[in-house]
């Protein structure tokens, strides 16, 4: 499966780009299993799941949501607008 | 449109104006507008979001108020992003309905998903340089009454 | 000049802007427009006032906003007399605050004393004629929870 | 005492006028008092008293609110502004 990978605002600085295409050999995965996974392949930052948040294809997601090929999934830090 | 996410100012008079034009069944209209605040040493602050989700994550918290309260008449939700100074408006929320409870509740209902759910991040310019806000847990407490 | 009670319209933004003007300490407006809704057959209204008891009794409810929410900057309250035709402006409340849960609050608490303490009568006129607004249960209720 | 009388609304309209200037041979009196004593006396729409407001000198007053010489006393149908 090919995954495009986003990141926003201080985890973006923390991991030291915008985002990344990646390719896995699994036909779906888990948010939690997709950041376990990036967190060991050099996002570093993604490893404090504390204040963590994720979206799949620009919607809120759990740890449990499941990804499929193509899928846009973002991490990001809680949101902080209005 | 009901939602809009920009960098341009807003004019909140215009905005009410326009979720009452055309209409009579409107008895009240409840608005929020959110401003920059001079916190401590803060002189101005960056909203970051993401493009695209935003407006999908601003509309579907406009659907969620419709669909608590279905007899609103118009709602109307500006966000803005870019760097904004201590005194400038962030963000507008407009709720015209037959009734104040109902305008009154969603409005602060939208005030609330908006903090916990819509893809915003803010970093703030003080004289030490630039620090990203941490968000409240009294917001997620907020968003969680509804 | 927090209290206002005239013949004339209002502007919404203008009020809006007023409370943020000369304060960096202000992160939240929450604000309310009354308006003459279409109801059934009506056309048109006539505010009825008590002169004098009216500016005091909205002096006093915003008093009473104050003691509850003391961290309130400012707040801003204009109510209309005389004939207003439907989807004319009644009443305007706007409350200035830090933070949106005080704003909100305070703005939803004065328009739920005003409906029981202030002293306005409202006369509808419809094809048959003229006939006094009963008073509404709901907005004792509404008044009775702060 | 000396006392000036107001109605409001319907309560003017039933009543027939704005108010009046009254003397009663009192020093203090109550509101409750005050509405029977005028409703027996030419102001019958103040019999019906369920629901029926008061105010003394422009501050809302109750049943055993007290009335002193000079007062303004104004009597009103429940308040439907906003």
């Amino acid at each position: 499966m090919k995954l495009h990978i986003r990141y926003f605002a201080s985890l973006r600085e923390s991991i030291g780009r915008a985002g990344e295409d990646i390719e896995l050999p699994c036909e779906q995965i888990s948010v939690a299993a997709l950041r376990e996974h990036l967190a060991a392949h050099g996002a570093d930052a993604l490893g404090d799941t504390d204040k963590l948040r994720a979206a799949v294809n620009q919607v809120m997601a759990g740890p449990q949501t499941a990804i499929g090929d193509g899928d846009e999934v973002a991490f990001f830090p809680p949101v902080t607008g209005g | 449109m009901s939602v809009s996410v920009q960098t341009g100012d807003f004019d909140a008079g215009r905005e009410c104006a326009d979720l009452l034009a055309g209409r009579d069944d409107v008895g009240a209209v409840a608005s929020f507008i959110g401003v920059v605040r001079g916190d401590g040493d803060v002189a101005a602050m960056t909203l970051e979001h993401y493009p695209g989700m935003t407006e999908k994550a601003l509309e579907a918290i406009v659907a969620e108020a419709r669909s608590r309260w279905p007899a609103l008449v118009r709602v109307r939700v500006i966000h803005r992003v870019g760097r904004l100074a201590v005194g400038d408006q962030i963000v507008f929320v407009g709720v015209a309905g037959g009734h104040r409870g109902e305008a009154f509740a969603a409005c602060e209902f939208i005030m609330d998903y908006l903090k916990t759910r819509a893809p915003f991040w803010k970093q703030e310019e003080t004289a030490e340089g630039v620090r990203w806000v941490e968000a409240r847990g009294s917001d997620d407490e907020a968003a969680a009454r509804w």
